[in-house]
């Protein structure tokens, strides 16, 4: 770890103060903070060290490595990685084998209770060989390396909350980075993959100020995961207006009309797609025509079908109603039956109405 | 990215028929901070990616300010513009990088944007470079 | 939420496991209650008839809707209330679009929906109707003389569903799925308690009437 | 121990549940909406007149052995049983408090038939022993002498010879084959001869044979009021009779309300099987006989009228277009009152009301409805068709000082035949 600050390490490279406040203020607009942070952005800079990161890589597809890398041409979010030290990521460091792992050791070693821990992929918990990284089972080392970590970013909805592999049945018995760390913060950023700038926004963030973000229940930055697709969505005046589109090739969708009734998960889903977008700033899943698939939500891939509206049940309620019809049948009968023997019981106990019986009469 | 960039890509944005209803929040602000600008000095600043917008509604939005008398560009670690909208005090901010991909998109109201100004530490450099290029055997 | 690790969680387990139990009851529940009131029967009527029954029955299933003037005139708020209370419930359940797809889901049969903001109104109005009928009940000597524990219970179940649903739909709690996973647990208390509650009159009143109409269309009374 | 008591009393209501029971405690929805058609409501402003409420002791008995929740309910003790206390409480609600005018049956949103269910009420008060003195003597009467009101052949002769000696017409008695057998209620007998009058001088004119058995002239039926089937069969039973022993082709309801229901709807069902003869109501014979030409009328009654229904005929019998038709014939000056037919209010006194002298105060108290109809409408004359009705409204008009006449409809029309051309 160097002692220079990122402020300096920027002056170094001939950036100028104004340069610097360019930074900032991509910097806080990144980690979607007001423009009034911006000069306090700009302080925490000047004194930001730069820190350790290692990046541990379990059962995963590297969408989110990809996703990340994305967005890692000469830009700002690119400075960001420039100023951290990335000491460990299996996928995208040069060395390998042996020597990868002692990067690891050694990173750990010299950052100890400092260093940054990003974990991207679920853990396997019903045998250990479903994943491993050099003979060591992911979940030995998530827990060694966590040990002395400052902090955990569990980057896509694998890490977050176990992802695909965790979908039912579940054969490797995923579970999530942060089901099992206990002692350490950890940071959720889910999504399949995250947004590329929150996965940087994240960092930055913790690269300014040296400490994480405000985290909603399920352990997600607010600034990026506190308001949901629905609410931020475009579409959303022709939802509040009941305008709907009914198939992706008819005219409520190509008028750009909302998609709930195609399946869209946007009400239920909180990330902030609609106001980062995808590509550069190009588009995001809606506006492309597609609904939100409801990626960054826990347990998304078993929350129904992407192409069912929100409000459809799932289950075998169908398999259950007939089960219910036909018990129903069966115990309505089995009452009625019983009603009308209890009706002829009574018919069969009448004792006939005498005037002679009225007590009024027997007094007299 | 093989020096391909997704900007190279034409895009074509169709006039959309809905809006989000946001133009009209934005520009309710910018008149309150015009206000508070000229009574108290105060600053403002929008940014403009927070918050979503149907595609041609930001470029509606540009239009409705216009372009006023002033066009700044900087050029720090990629293009900087800033305009001077028609209406005096509101000045419509882009940052890219180098690559030329939008970085930052902002609405401020102010006199002039404050990065615009030289900086001090960028002066004392200035200054710096210009006593060591007097003192030294490099003088123009 | 001790059950849950998380909102999504209950959300799924509302829109699981949850409704197919309450689906269950509420079908096993509703054909048991119903059958024990068909298979029970009438005797036999031997008065030579002077109309006919189905006639009667039909017509009365209907002309029931409409109240007399004079009734009218001595209770017109249990009748506007009822009846605001009525229209508006269902225009809320059957023409809020993603009801039409939970229907469309489950029964295969689909209309055209409204728009979002008017259901919204009804809604509102559903539930100022809702609470103005507590009000009366509460108040009003011969329904407070009436009212049970069922009654007010059959008002919270009815009412759970609206408020939630207009909390749902507002977004007014957060997270969503919350929101939502409440919203569909109230209706599922509601299938619950209604085989076992005063809710059957929705299926039962049409026994009702019909019974009544044809005991009244067989002596050629109009009804 | 008498042979009427609880478990008989609770007995009884378990016989008379029925699908329409099931249904009708299945869909109130405690609205309260039949506490308005009630007049006992109205006029006191005492909510356990409540119609639906009259029937709890029936609804606690289908909750608890008619409905599988109930029966879990019962089985856990939860459900709140028929006790005799109820029961005695409730009989002064039955049989004071509602005249069994169906008025609420009409009103109900859900469709259901409470004063049905009332009626099933009273055989579980009959059976428990709890009906009222006034009823009990009336059924006894009934049953021992032949006539609610101790009126004997002999009366009946006596009253018949009057008849004939003023009019010179002939009332026949007992004549086999006649296509018309006659009734009579008690009433019509003591207070209302008249109305045996006007028979013998419509069917004169009508050219109608007719007959008056001996054996069984009393239409009303005493059983069908205190709500003992078993007393209504031995009464109806009496009439079908003597019916089938004079050959008759028709059974001739008189001016009275639940004489009707029990003959004309209740009687083949009391005795299990339908009748080798019809029954018709006096007003629908007048009718027919008018329509059909046989019944001629002249002059108009100028004086202002309205008509009161029975609600035994007009709600629960179905008589209603029938009554304006001949009113009509022989009135110019007709008004309705504001609720009629269907919809007309109680005189107060149907149902064994008035036969229950313990519901007396009441009776007075409620007519006020009635009261407040007929100031609405400021007429000169009140004509009904029925003799309780009659001697109830005479009574109520007495006693809020309104002076007017009650006249029953078969004596209206009488009054206005066309005098014969021989």
């Amino acid at each position: 770890m160097t002692k220079q600050t990122l402020y300096e390490m920027l002056q170094q490279q001939g950036i100028s103060r104004r340069g610097f406040l360019k930074y900032c203020t991509a910097l806080t607009s990144l980690m979607a903070l007001p423009p009034a942070m911006i000069p306090t952005v700009a302080k925490a800079l000047e004194s930001a060290k730069r820190p350790s990161v290692i990046w541990l890589s379990f059962q995963e597809c590297t969408g989110c490595t990809e996703s990340l890398t994305r967005s890692h041409s000469p830009t700002i979010e690119g400075l960001i990685f420039d100023h951290i030290s990335l000491d460990y990521h299996h996928t995208l460091q040069a060395a390998s084998g042996e020597a990868a792992e002692h990067a690891r050791e050694q990173a750990m070693k010299d950052n100890y209770g400092k260093y940054l821990v990003v974990v991207d992929g679920s853990i396997p918990l019903a045998d250990p060989g479903y994943s491993t990284i050099a003979g060591i089972s992911n979940l030995d080392m998530l827990n060694e390396t966590v040990a002395g970590a400052a902090a955990v970013i569990a980057v896509g909805t694998c890490a977050a909350y176990g992802g695909l592999p965790h979908a039912d049945p579940n054969p490797t018995g995923a579970v999530s980075a942060s089901s099992l760390i206990k002692d350490k913060p950890v940071i959720n950023v889910p999504g399949c993959p995250p947004i590329p700038t929150v996965i940087s926004g994240v960092l930055a963030h913790y690269l300014t100020f040296g400490s994480i973000p405000e985290l909603d229940d399920l352990g997600r930055p607010k600034v990026f995961y506190g308001q949901s697709i629905h609410d931020r969505c475009y579409r959303r005046p022709f939802y509040d207006k009941g305008l709907f589109a009914e198939t992706f090739d008819d005219e409520g969708a190509k008028k750009g009309w909302c998609l709930y009734r195609l399946g869209c998960k946007g009400p239920m889903t909180y990330n902030a797609c609609a106001t980062l977008k995808w590509n550069q700033q190009t588009s995001w899943p809606v506006e492309s025509g597609h609904g939100c698939l409801g990626c960054s939500e826990p347990n998304f891939w078993d929350a129904g079908s992407f192409y069912q509206a929100l409000s459809i049940p799932d289950g075998d309620y169908a398999k259950a109603a007939g089960y219910a019809v036909a018990a129903g049948v069966v115990l309505g009968a089995a009452a009625g039956y019983a009603n009308q023997k209890i009706k002829a019981e009574s018919a069969a106990e009448h004792t006939e109405v005498s005037v002679d019986d009225f007590s009024l009469n027997k007094k007299q | 990215m093989n020096g391909e960039s997704l900007a190279g890509i034409k895009v074509q944005v169709e006039t959309p028929e809905y809006e989000t209803g946001n133009l009209l929040s934005i520009i309710s602000e910018i008149q309150y901070a015009l206000q508070q600008l000229l009574e108290h000095k105060k600053v403002h600043s929008i940014d403009l990616r927070a918050m979503p917008w149907s595609s041609g509604e930001e470029q509606k939005l540009a239009s409705y300010l216009g372009k006023g008398e002033v066009f700044i560009e900087l050029n720090t670690l990629g293009k900087s513009t800033f305009i001077e909208t028609q209406f005096s005090g509101v000045w419509l901010v882009n940052h890219y990088n180098q690559e030329d991909e939008q970085i930052a998109k902002l609405i401020e109201i102010t006199y002039l944007p404050e990065i615009v100004f030289s900086q001090k530490e960028d002066i004392k450099n200035s200054l710096e470079r210009l006593q060591t290029a007097l003192s030294d055997d490099k003088q123009p | 939420m001790e059950f849950f690790s998380n909102a999504n969680d209950f959300l799924m387990w509302t829109k699981g496991s949850a409704f197919t139990i309450a689906v269950s009851i509420f079908i096993v529940g509703v054909l048991v209650r119903l059958l024990e009131i068909l298979l029970l029967g009438r005797k036999t009527d031997y008065s030579e008839p002077r109309g006919t029954e189905w006639k009667g029955g039909l017509k009365n299933i209907i002309s029931r809707s409409v109240v007399d003037k004079g009734t009218f005139k001595r209770a017109p708020f249990v009748i506007v209330v009822g009846y605001i209370w009525h229209i508006a419930f269902l225009v809320v359940l059957l023409f809020f679009v993603p009801h039409i797809e939970l229907i469309k889901a489950i029964l295969g049969l689909q209309w055209p929906g409204l728009a979002t903001p008017l259901v919204d109104a009804f809604a509102v109005v559903a539930i100022v109707s809702m609470l103005a009928m507590l009000w009366h009940r509460m108040t009003h000597p011969v329904m407070k003389f009436l009212t049970t524990y069922e009654d007010y219970l059959v008002w919270l179940v009815t009412f759970l569903p609206l408020i939630t649903g207009y909390i749902a739909f507002h977004r007014m709690i957060a997270p969503y799925p919350l929101a939502l996973g409440l919203h569909i647990l109230s209706v599922e208390i509601l299938l619950i308690v209604f085989p076992f509650s005063k809710l059957m009159h929705a299926f039962t009143l049409f026994i009702a009437r019909w019974y009544t109409g044809a005991m009244m269309g067989r002596k050629g009374i109009e009804s | 121990m008498s042979k009427l008591n609880l478990e008989q009393g609770i007995n009884a209501l378990k016989e008379q549940i029925d699908g329409p029971t099931a249904a009708f405690f299945s869909s109130c929805v405690h609205c309260g909406l039949c506490a308005e058609a009630c007049l006992f409501y109205t006029e006191t402003n005492d909510p356990k007149y409540t119609p639906i409420n009259k029937v709890e002791p029936l609804r606690r008995v289908w909750e608890s052995e008619y409905t599988l929740f109930g029966k879990l309910k019962k089985a856990l003790g939860l459900s709140k049983p028929v006790t005799d206390e109820m029961l005695s409480e409730w009989e002064t609600l039955i049989y004071d408090g509602c005249t069994l005018c169906g008025r609420c049956s009409m009103v109900c949103p859900v469709g259901n038939d409470i004063t049905g269910m009332i009626r099933k009420v009273r055989e579980g008060l009959v059976a428990s022993d709890h009906a009222p003195e006034g009823l009990v003597g009336a059924s006894t009467r009934a049953v021992k002498i032949g006539s609610p009101m101790g009126v004997r052949l002999k009366a009946l002769s006596a009253q018949i010879k009057h008849i004939e000696k003023d009019t010179g017409l002939t009332i026949p008695i007992d004549v086999e084959g006649a296509d018309y057998m006659a009734l009579l209620s008690s009433m019509e007998i003591i207070n209302f001869p008249e109305y045996i009058e006007s028979l013998a001088k419509i069917f004169k004119q009508a050219n109608v044979t007719w007959t008056i058995s001996s054996e069984a002239f009393e239409a009303t039926n005493s059983g069908i009021q205190i709500g003992s089937s078993d007393i209504a069969r031995e009464l109806v039973q009496r009439v079908v009779d003597a019916a089938e022993k004079l050959k008759v082709k028709t059974v001739i309801s008189p001016e009275c309300g639940h004489a009707y229901t029990a003959i004309r709807w209740e009687g083949p069902n009391l005795i299990g099987r339908p009748y080798p003869f019809k029954v018709i109501h006096i007003l629908e014979l007048l009718d027919e006989l008018q329509q059909s030409g046989r019944l001629k009328t002249a002059g108009k009654l100028a004086k202002k009228l309205t008509f009161h229904d029975p609600c035994q005929i007009v709600r629960k019998g179905g008589v209603e277009a029938q009554p304006r038709r001949l009113l009509n014939s022989v009135s110019s000056n007709f008004v309705e009152m504001s609720e009629h037919g269907n919809m007309n209010w109680c005189c107060g006194g149907g149902g064994g009301v008035s036969a229950n002298e313990r519901a007396d105060e009441l009776r007075l108290k409620v007519f006020n409805r009635k009261k407040i109809q007929l100031e609405e409408v400021n007429v000169e004359v009140m004509v009904t068709a029925c003799a309780n009705c009659r001697l109830v409204l005479e009574e109520g008009l007495e006693e809020n000082n309104m002076d007017m006449p009650v006249i029953g409809l078969t004596e209206l029309i009488s009054e206005h035949l066309l005098e014969d051309r021989e």
